[in-house]
């Protein structure tokens, strides 16, 4: 799962990275936006099922919606 | 009155509190803990600084759903002075008890320092011992206290005037220079539209004694005094 | 469990050639085979390399290290114990020690700097002391250097991230930046706790039959001391997995652990109590019962693990942080574990205590192994290393270059990253937590009150690595001088010591050398002050390709002051004060940040141990009689810069106008030099007569040198006028301005 | 880009969130790990070349290889 800041929200860790990135000599970087990546198993019977958990997961605890967009991905095992 | 002070996994700052509000106040204030529900009948509940659960995910993020914070929300809901500090401030905006969110500082750095903030609207529970436009000297000690909120509940928060400080310069007066993290409309705390609810990241209470680099925090804490007597 | 622990399956054999590789010597892997009576296991073997390692064993150290006075009326508990204890009066004992972080804080700044203030604190509250305080001393390469802006920021960061979260105020420190340590930096963490007297928990295993609880985190394959092992091609069979790994800090569960092992003290249940520190359960377990000459018993099975399939190898020499030891009384274990399991916190019974003198580790019902425990905590084999000095001195004398006008080379030298103001550092720490701190960062020694008395601690660390270098022994006194005098000019008295030995290889004669002579200056001086030496640590092998770093021993005073309304800063408080010179010797140039900067020479002048005696005593007089206004101590860039310092009142600037010329003495010796000692203090006319009295009594000069203003000038002799705006500009850009260079 | 703390490596951050997840009524969530999220424009030729390029970001600056390891995926534009 992906948490990012939302747009227009200020993002400094972004534009730090972006103008260290410049000054070691990466010029052909453009913006940089830096967000979290959780990493999580679920026990689910489906992938659908499984989304919707994290789906309220996020909701409730992991993302807050003021400041951030989150964005799922599902992988079986 | 009687105070009670929350003490989630992870608060610093709660020792402190009850300090200036037992030993410098002379003040009926007792220890609350994250796993109880009951409030014990206090008439002002103080969630203090520190890093709850380590921060780990979102600053108050993860004390918001403590069993305390269930009876805090009722208890704010009925009318009950509740005050948030620096973490604290960060779990009433998690809570949905304040509007906005607090962010990483814009320098990225941690800050520790004393500065000046003005006093915005006298008319609170919160601010009523002090005069309008008041400037206190009180320290801030925080990584993330950058305050947002969408610009057009910012508008409204103005307009009713929720924000109850805000940094200032020497002169008093709100400028880049003097806003140590970026805050919007350079907002050191704010109250919610019924103002029983405040939070804001600089410290009164390590603001209590002279001899500690001055007591500007006391404005504060004799203001929820004043407004319960 | 009688049998002889036996090798696990698909174990590497025990040869001499598995000795070497795990960096014992040929003759202690024959004394391991003779202590046991067979050979040792490989899981012993591990245990023993870590035990008799240099960092365990102190076995370069121990001999010299014994040298250093350690008595006291104060002294309550010495080394021996995780920390030094002193009795700081109305039923308190102040706790503390030093310890070094310097490899790990160099490979990873920040979760190195990080775990460095994780593990001095445990070293803390195991005596059962709240840690109420923190100070460190940092080392860096020049700003020249590619890494040092990485560097610095890592381990600030580190400290900050850990401390902050645990909520105890870092209350000073200091940093330096040389060539010298552009390959091997210095990160050194002192702490010091408060604990009641008579509450002192010890590390002293007692009670046959006592359980043993496992406390903290889990435990993983952390920090196993791996270098040796990687290169063992038959250990290295599942490869990746076992790759041993970095520490990282986790300040939230230390946060937990020290109100959970403060609680469980409180119980009166808890027998001994120890960190785990470098060769964790080893280590922690071995010295408990070597301590109260008693045996102990663990079973792996029972502790708790972060990841699957930990050999016993792992679980012994993890390195894991926030983990803890306890020796239980009897039949109270549960009563601990409630306490634990409040602060949700793992609290595991894996062992007892035992009448044998043994220390027998089993799992999944085997033996792992049985070792005599006096052969692993006492009996690591002590050397007696070869010292000499150096064929040639390797005095720094760098030739002079062209010198710049007085005012100029004052802005020059409050410019330089070893003079400007540390804000930048100390902004990054919460130096306020707990409501103790009257003195912040920013003056000669952080003062700290402590709750319900009138009592306040002052402390300082101090280093000087380039006195050091120039001549270890004068450079130790020199620098265990400083520390009492930053301490004394805060108006408390020096009461003791803890000391950071940094050296180079102790297998080259010459390091052996400065380390020996580095803690002759320390014993003299510290005797010469009456203040003990009641903790410390020693961090040897500080080298990189054969190039070690300058000596550099890192003092932590302590300091007791009866009336905290006697404490005063370094800055000029009121216009209309006279200032006064304090002066033992004249300042020399060598080891100063001017003659680093602009040339000179290399000599120290000899030092008057009872003349600083008596400069320190009068200090504190004057700060008891409530005499004088400020006091501070002239260091890095001599009198021209220490006047400016006082200058910079946090308050606001203020002026001062004086005349400091003095005859026969040079002017940029007079204004720049360093080395002991002068102190600048200002006082209220009135006082001035007083002052000089006193001063006169222990046969010390003192000499009227000018007034504060309240006009923001620093007038100094006929050359030196400089607005005081414009030189504070310069010393708070110093560090700024450096580390914003290259983003 | 994904950077996340190498197995074996104390994650206090996961650790946390599965704790609080947990003890949120989320009973079927196994190990939690979290990271960092990191989203940049590059201006390259091909999807080869964009990728050679960030790898070496990451390598000099945003990924520290002791502690961390990082997985790249690019995106056209
Ligand atoms: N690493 C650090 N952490 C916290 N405070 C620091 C650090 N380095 C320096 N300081 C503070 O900055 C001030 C100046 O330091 P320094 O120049 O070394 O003092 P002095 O020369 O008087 O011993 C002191 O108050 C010191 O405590
Ligand atoms: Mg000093």
């Amino acid at each position: 799962m992906y948490i990012t800041p939302k747009r227009g929200v200020l993002d400094p860790q972004g534009r730090a990275i972006e103008h260290s990135l410049k000054s070691l000599g990466f010029h052909n970087v453009g913006q940089v936006r830096m967000g979290k990546y959780i990493e999580l198993d679920v026990a689910a019977q489906s992938a659908e099922e499984a989304a919707g958990e994290v789906g309220r997961m996020c909701e409730q605890l992991l993302a807050n919606s003021v400041i951030e967009d989150y964005r799922l991905e599902v992988e079986g095992a | 009155m009687k105070w009670g002070v929350v003490t989630f996994p992870g608060s610093l700052d709660d020792r402190d509190m009850l300090y200036a509000l037992r030993d410098v106040m002379e003040q009926d204030a007792q220890p609350l803990w994250h796993k109880d529900r009951d409030l014990r009948n206090v008439d002002c509940v103080v969630l203090p600084g520190g890093f709850s659960y380590g921060d780990y995910l979102r600053c108050g993020a993860m004390a918001r759903f403590s069993p305390i914070m269930e009876s805090v929300v009722n208890f704010a809901r009925r009318g009950g002075l509740v005050l948030g500090v620096c973490n604290g401030f960060q779990i009433l905006c998690e809570a949905h008890l304040l509007p906005g969110a607090l962010t990483r500082n814009r320098s990225l750095a941690f800050i520790c320092e004393r500065l000046t903030v003005r006093v915005e609207n006298v008319n609170t529970p919160f601010t009523c011992a002090a005069q309008n436009g008041e400037l206190l000297r009180l320290p801030i000690k925080h990584g993330e206290g950058l305050y947002v909120a969408p610009r057009d509940e910012l508008r409204r928060m103005e307009d009713r005037g929720q924000v109850l400080v805000r940094y200032v310069n020497q002169h008093g007066e709100p400028s880049d220079d003097a806003n140590p993290n970026g805050s919007m409309n350079s907002i050191a705390g704010v109250a919610n539209d019924r103002f029983n609810v405040f939070g804001l990241m600089p410290h009164p209470e390590h603001a209590v004694e002279p001899m500690l680099g001055g007591d500007g925090g006391l404005r504060i804490f004799r203001s929820i005094v004043q407004s319960l007597a | 469990m009688s049998e002889h622990p036996a090798a696990l399956p698909g174990e590497p054999r025990v040869d001499l050639e598995q000795a070497l590789a795990h960096g014992l010597s040929e003759d202690e892997f024959r004394l391991i085979e003779r202590g046991l009576g067979r050979t040792p296991t490989f899981t012993e073997l591990g245990v023993f390399s870590v035990m008799w390692s240099e960092h365990c064993s102190y076995k370069s150290s121990r001999r010299h290290l014994a040298m250093l006075p350690n008595q006291g009326s104060l002294v309550v508990g010495g080394p021996g114990e995780n920390a030094g204890a002193l009795d700081v009066g109305d039923g308190w004992l102040a706790v503390f020690k030093i310890e070094s972080h310097n490899h790990p804080s160099f490979v990873e700044p920040y979760p190195g700097a990080a775990t460095g203030v994780g593990g001095i604190l445990r070293d803390i509250f195991a005596m059962g002391a709240r840690p109420v305080a923190s100070l460190n001393s940092l080392k860096f390469g020049s700003f020249n250097h590619p890494r040092t802006r990485y560097l610095l920021g890592g381990v600030v960061g580190g400290i900050g991230g850990y401390g902050n979260c645990v909520g105890v105020p870092t209350v000073g420190g200091e940093v330096m930046f040389d060539d010298a340590y552009n390959d091997n930096i210095l990160v050194n963490a002192f702490c010091l706790g408060l604990a009641r007297k008579g509450e002192l928990q010890s590390a002293r295993a007692r009670g046959v039959g006592n359980p043993v609880l496992y406390v903290g985190s889990a435990t993983g394959r952390d920090g196993i001391h791996g270098a040796s092992l990687l290169a063992s091609a038959e250990f290295d069979q599942s490869s990746d997995q076992k790759r041993p790994t970095v520490q990282v800090g986790d300040p939230f569960t230390e946060k937990l652990l020290i109100e959970a092992c403060l609680e469980a003290v409180k119980t009166g249940a808890v027998a001994a109590l120890q960190d785990m520190g470098a060769a964790g359960l080893t280590s922690s377990s071995s010295e408990m019962a070597a301590r109260g000459k008693l045996g102990i018993e663990l079973n792996l099975d029972r502790v708790p693990l972060r990841e699957p399939n930990l050999t016993p190898y792992e679980m012994l020499l993890s390195e894991s942080q926030e983990r803890m030891l306890i020796v239980a009384e009897k039949g109270r274990e549960a009563e601990l574990q409630a306490v634990f399991e409040k602060w949700d916190l793992h609290a595991v019974v894996i062992g007892q205590i035992t009448d044998d003198g043994r220390w027998r580790v089993s799992w999944r019902g085997q033996a792992v192994a049985d070792i005599p425990v006096a052969m692993l905590a006492d009996e690591a084999p002590v050397y007696e290393r070869p010292f000499a000095p150096p064929v040639r001195p390797s005095a720094r004398t760098t030739a002079v270059k062209q010198r710049p006008a007085p005012a100029e080379a004052l802005r020059r030298l409050l410019d330089s990253p070893n003079v400007g103001s540390r804000r930048w550092v100390y902004r990054q720490y919460d130096s306020i937590v707990q409501s103790n701190t009257v003195i912040e960062p920013g003056s000669d020694a952080a003062i700290l009150r402590i709750k319900g008395t009138r009592r306040a601690l002052a402390l300082a660390v101090d280093s000087n690595p380039r006195a050091c270098a120039i001549d270890p022994y004068l450079g130790a006194i020199a620098v265990t001088l400083e520390a009492a005098r930053n301490v004394a000019c805060s108006g408390a008295r020096p009461i003791g010591i803890t000391d950071c030995l940094n050296y180079g290889n102790p297998e080259r004669p010459e390091i052996m050398w400065q380390f020996v002579r580095g803690i002759e200056g320390i014993r003299d001086a510290a005797a010469a002050l009456d203040t003990p030496v009641v903790s410390g640590n020693v961090s040897f092998y500080n080298e990189t390709q054969g190039r070690a770093i300058p000596p550099t021993p890192t003092l932590a005073m302590v300091g007791l002051s009866a009336d905290l309304a006697n404490c005063r800063g370094q800055f000029f408080r009121h216009p209309g004060d006279l200032i006064l010179l304090l002066r033992t010797s004249n300042p020399a140039l060598a080891a100063s940040e001017y003659a680093a900067m602009f040339g000179g020479e290399g000599r120290l002048e000899t030092i008057d141990l009872q003349k600083e005696r008596a400069l320190i005593d009068l200090l504190v007089t004057l700060a008891e009689a409530r005499l004088i206004s400020s006091a501070h101590d002239v260091s890095d860039g001599g009198l021209a810069a220490a006047m400016a310092e006082c200058c910079f009142s946090p308050a606001g600037n203020l002026g001062a106008a004086v005349r400091v010329s003095a005859a026969g003495l040079d002017s940029a010796v007079n204004l720049f030099g360093e080395g002991p000692s002068t102190v600048i203090v200002s006082a209220p006319p009135e006082a001035a007569r007083a002052i000089e009295h006193r001063a006169e009594g222990r046969g010390l000069e003192c000499r009227r040198v000018g007034t504060v203003l309240n006009d923001p000038i620093l007038k100094i002799d006929t050359e030196i006028e400089v607005d005081v705006a414009e030189l504070r500009a310069i010393y708070e850009q110093a560090l700024p301005r450096r580390i914003q260079a290259h983003g």
